[in-house]
């Protein structure tokens, strides 16, 4: 029988992958790609949690639907300043956008 | 009394269960047939609707369209796909060869796949599922995404500027499509194809018909046919995002862009014009089917009907359509739609019926009004004495005075 | 092993390739192809959690809305040239270990959690996710605060997105 | 409502089938005498120019924006409109404001000139 903890793994195995993506990647577009991923990570969990512990209470799903929410701002938002710099700057290489380092 | 398809699939039942097969590897079994035999009579629907297609163009303009195989012409469809399995398949070089393949496959399957939730009887559906309204918008994004790979896999300027265009005007027009689409599901209070058919006393198109007619107009764009077909303006981008694709590859997208038609024709009618609702369905459920289909194909005309007599509108004018008149107009039917909704729960159905309609009614006269005044400063403005652009008129006109 | 183990190790297999393959690629396309895949089988998942509303919001917005505005960015980002030098930055190595160590430490400090375990319940009978979900959002003693924040961060991101990436030409 | 699922799981798996067949019978059944001129790309009927990674205009990704933003609002709405049954006159009220506040947006960029094609 299928229990909680198949999904936690796979979400904390997304999560993790994600997290390599962010931090390893160069190009900005690819970072948020790895967020992307983590995010989707957070919101199995929360379905999850809602399915396994509470499913007479809805609170797991309508935070999910507030994260897809928060996930397509974020993206609009940061795609936006990519595409900005990169009319400036001719590259969205994240070690390349350096200004503000010292 | 039950319909043929259920007591076929009963009678299926107890065989496989009488060979000592499990309840859940039978309802497999069921499922996959169920699919094959769908699936199956949907593609032979969009063979004869090349015919019918081409057949009623000729009429349009005045021709008599193919005639020379078979009775009629019947028989070209299938000429056609003889002729499309014997063609050479040319991959053109630089092409990214599994997204190049993968995205007619895409354009085909999606639409196959819409059929799913289409009702076809009280009790004959794919799947009577809870989101179904949802999930033809979900399969038709997932469409949007195999015409971008197409565009993007041809290795070519142009293909991928007719799929960006394409994409620009799919979901610029999803917005009010997914607006027009609510309305009904907030009349019927569910998302479920069979629920809103049986919620549809009297038929919707006579409660709320300004959102039939958005979203009407905001299918034949998301179909990509004429008046909304810049994505393949021959003129301007050669033909749009299938200019690599030969023989069989094309024959799917242009079998995809025909079924297509006919499944948005069907979603329409079945959302609108009580889908298999009609006389005696209740004794004889083989005759819900036979009204579904005769409402959707004529939708399905209404749309060729518009296709073959109207010209295309440039993109500027398509975006500015959508974004300013169209949206707004479909928030603010929805919001009109629910408050009233909710100040008539005591309301008797035929009053609730008649203020529904007379909203919707007032509302095309204010905004017939408002695009009048629009269109009398429109032909104020292009009237007017421009640097760059001089209407030919005026250019023959002073040729003519100098001679 | 029931249906629905074999279903969610096939996807889980599927989606978990589908996001190392996001994280490697060199191309750009082909990531944002991928990280379709994986998108979709995530998708799955909620079908298996019977979150059903939440699949099809899934593929609505991931893949037909987010996935969708990442490719439009990704085409208008890119040099003619071929970036040189390799996709990943110089401590990938370390990243690659924190991931690692991470998902080491959360899968052992939920498997000691005692709900872990926990086996699938029966859903309430009658019981309509959607309208229950509909309900709490606009309830006072639900969610109707986060709704309206919702409501006013897309408008705030909208207009933030359009100041910034919005070029009039002159 | 599973075997529902499980209904569309398998149409899911077979639909590509059909057009996937299509593509391979010919490769069963057609010529296939590739040579370089035949599969040159064809472009616009004369040779190709230059890169095929053209510079987009940004405004493509402006109008996909703003079709996120209203999509995501309207996903919000579906369950609203399911629940209608349970809503007093004030819940109504507040899905209009959602409307609203996503229409002032709307607004915005319409008088920033976002929406003209330029």
């Amino acid at each position: 029988m299928i229990s909680l903890s198949y999904f936690l793994v796979f979400a904390a195995a997304l999560f993790c992958i994600g997290l390599y993506g962010v931090l390893a990647r160069k190009n900005a577009i690819a970072i948020l790609m790895g967020i992307e991923l983590m995010l989707n990570g957070v919101v199995i969990n929360l379905i999850a949690f809602w399915r396994f512990r509470s499913p007479e209470m809805i609170t797991g799903q309508a935070f999910g639907v507030i994260v897809f929410a928060v996930a397509a701002a974020e993206v609009a938002v940061g795609l936006a300043l990519f595409i900005a710099i990169f009319r400036r700057r001719n590259t969205i290489a994240a070690d390349e956008i350096d200004l503000l380092k010292w | 009394m039950s319909d043929p398809v259920n007591s076929i699939a009963d009678w299926l039942r107890m065989i496989l269960s009488s060979w000592g097969l499990s309840e859940g590897m039978i309802t497999l079994i069921l499922a996959v047939l169920g699919v094959v035999v769908l699936a199956t009579f949907v593609l032979i629907v969009d063979i004869l609707l090349v015919w019918i297609e081409r057949k009623m163009v000729a009429r349009f303009q005045d021709r008599i369209g193919p005639n020379r195989v078979g009775p009629f012409g019947i028989i070209q469809p299938i000429a056609d796909v003889i002729k499309l399995l014997i063609k050479e398949d040319i991959m053109p070089m630089g092409a990214d060869k599994f997204i190049f393949n993968l995205s007619p496959i895409i354009a085909l399957a999606t639409v196959l796949l819409l059929w799913a939730v289409v009702p076809f009887a009280p009790t004959v559906i794919g799947a009577d599922i809870n989101v179904a309204v949802l999930y033809v918008v979900a399969i038709g994004s997932i469409g949007t995404l195999g015409i971008i790979m197409a565009g993007w896999a041809s290795n070519n300027k142009y293909a991928l500027l007719g799929a960006f265009r394409t994409v620009a005007q799919m979901i610029a027009y999803e917005v009010p499509m997914i607006i027009a689409l609510l309305i009904p599901v907030l009349l019927a209070r569910s998302m479920g194809m069979q629920t809103i058919v049986a919620a549809q006393s009297p038929w919707y198109i006579f409660v709320i018909p300004l959102a039939a007619v958005i979203l009407f107009i905001s299918s034949i764009a998301e179909l990509g046919r004429t008046p909304f077909d810049i994505s393949e303006a021959e003129s301007e981008i050669v033909a749009g995002f299938h200019i690599e694709y030969t023989g069989m590859k094309f024959g799917l997208f242009y079998a995809g862009e025909l079924l297509h038609a006919l499944t948005v024709s069907a979603l329409i009618a079945t959302l609108f014009l009580g889908g298999w609702r009609g006389p005696f369905v209740d004794q004889v459920p083989i005759l819900g089917p036979v009204y579904l289909f005769i409402k959707a194909f004529l939708v399905y005309y209404l749309i060729m009907w518009v296709r073959y007599s109207f010209p295309r509108v440039r993109i500027d004018q398509m975006l500015g359509f959508n974004w300013k008149f169209l949206t707004p107009l479909a928030l603010f039917l929805l919001i009109v739609v629910a408050i009233l909704d909710k100040a008539m729960t005591d309301v008797n159905t035929v009053w609730y019926v008649l203020v529904m309609l007379g909203a919707n009614l007032l509302i095309v006269w204010g905004t017939m009004l408002i695009l009048r005044r629009y269109a009398r400063t429109e032909r104020v403005r292009i009237a007017e004495e421009r640097p760059v652009a001089v209407p030919p008129e005026t250019e023959m006109k002073e040729l003519v005075g100098q001679e | 092993m029931t249906v629905m183990q074999v279903i969610f190790l096939v996807t889980a297999v599927v989606s978990l390739g589908g996001a190392v393959m996001v994280v490697t690629v060199r191309n750009l396309i082909h990531a944002s192809l991928w990280l379709i895949l994986t998108l979709f089988g995530v998708a799955v998942m909620y079908g298996l959690l019977s979150a059903t509303f939440f699949t099809v919001i899934q593929v609505v917005i991931y893949i037909g809305a987010i996935a969708i505005l990442m490719i439009f960015a990704i085409m208008l980002t890119r040099r003619v040239k071929q970036e040189p030098g390799s996709s990943v930055n110089n401590n990938w190595w370390l990243a690659g270990l924190m991931a690692l160590v991470l998902f080491t430490a959360l899968v052992w400090m939920l498997s000691t959690w005692p709900g872990f375990q926990t086996t699938l319940p029966e859903l309430p009978q009658d019981f309509d996710s959607i309208k229950v979900l509909g309900t709490a959002l606009v309830s006072p003693e639900g969610y109707v605060i986060p709704f309206e924040i919702a409501s006013f961060l897309l408008l705030a991101a909208l207009i933030g997105a359009v100041a910034v990436a919005w070029e009039r030409k002159s | 409502m599973p075997d529902d699922w499980i209904f569309i799981g398998i149409f899911l798996l077979l639909a590509p089938v059909f057009p996937a067949a299509a593509i391979l019978i010919p490769r069963l059944i057609a010529p296939r005498k590739p040579n370089a001129l035949k599969s040159e790309t064809y472009e616009c009927g004369i040779e190709t120019h230059g890169e095929t990674w053209v510079q987009f205009k940004a405004q493509y990704y402006i109008f996909a924006l703003v079709f996120l933003i209203f999509d995501i609002e309207i996903v919000f709405l579906y369950p609203w409109a399911v629940a209608f049954d349970n809503l007093p006159m004030f819940a109504v009220l507040e899905g209009v404001l959602f409307i609203l506040i996503l229409v002032a947006g709307l607004l915005y960029t319409w008088r920033k000139g976002v929406l003209e094609w330029v």
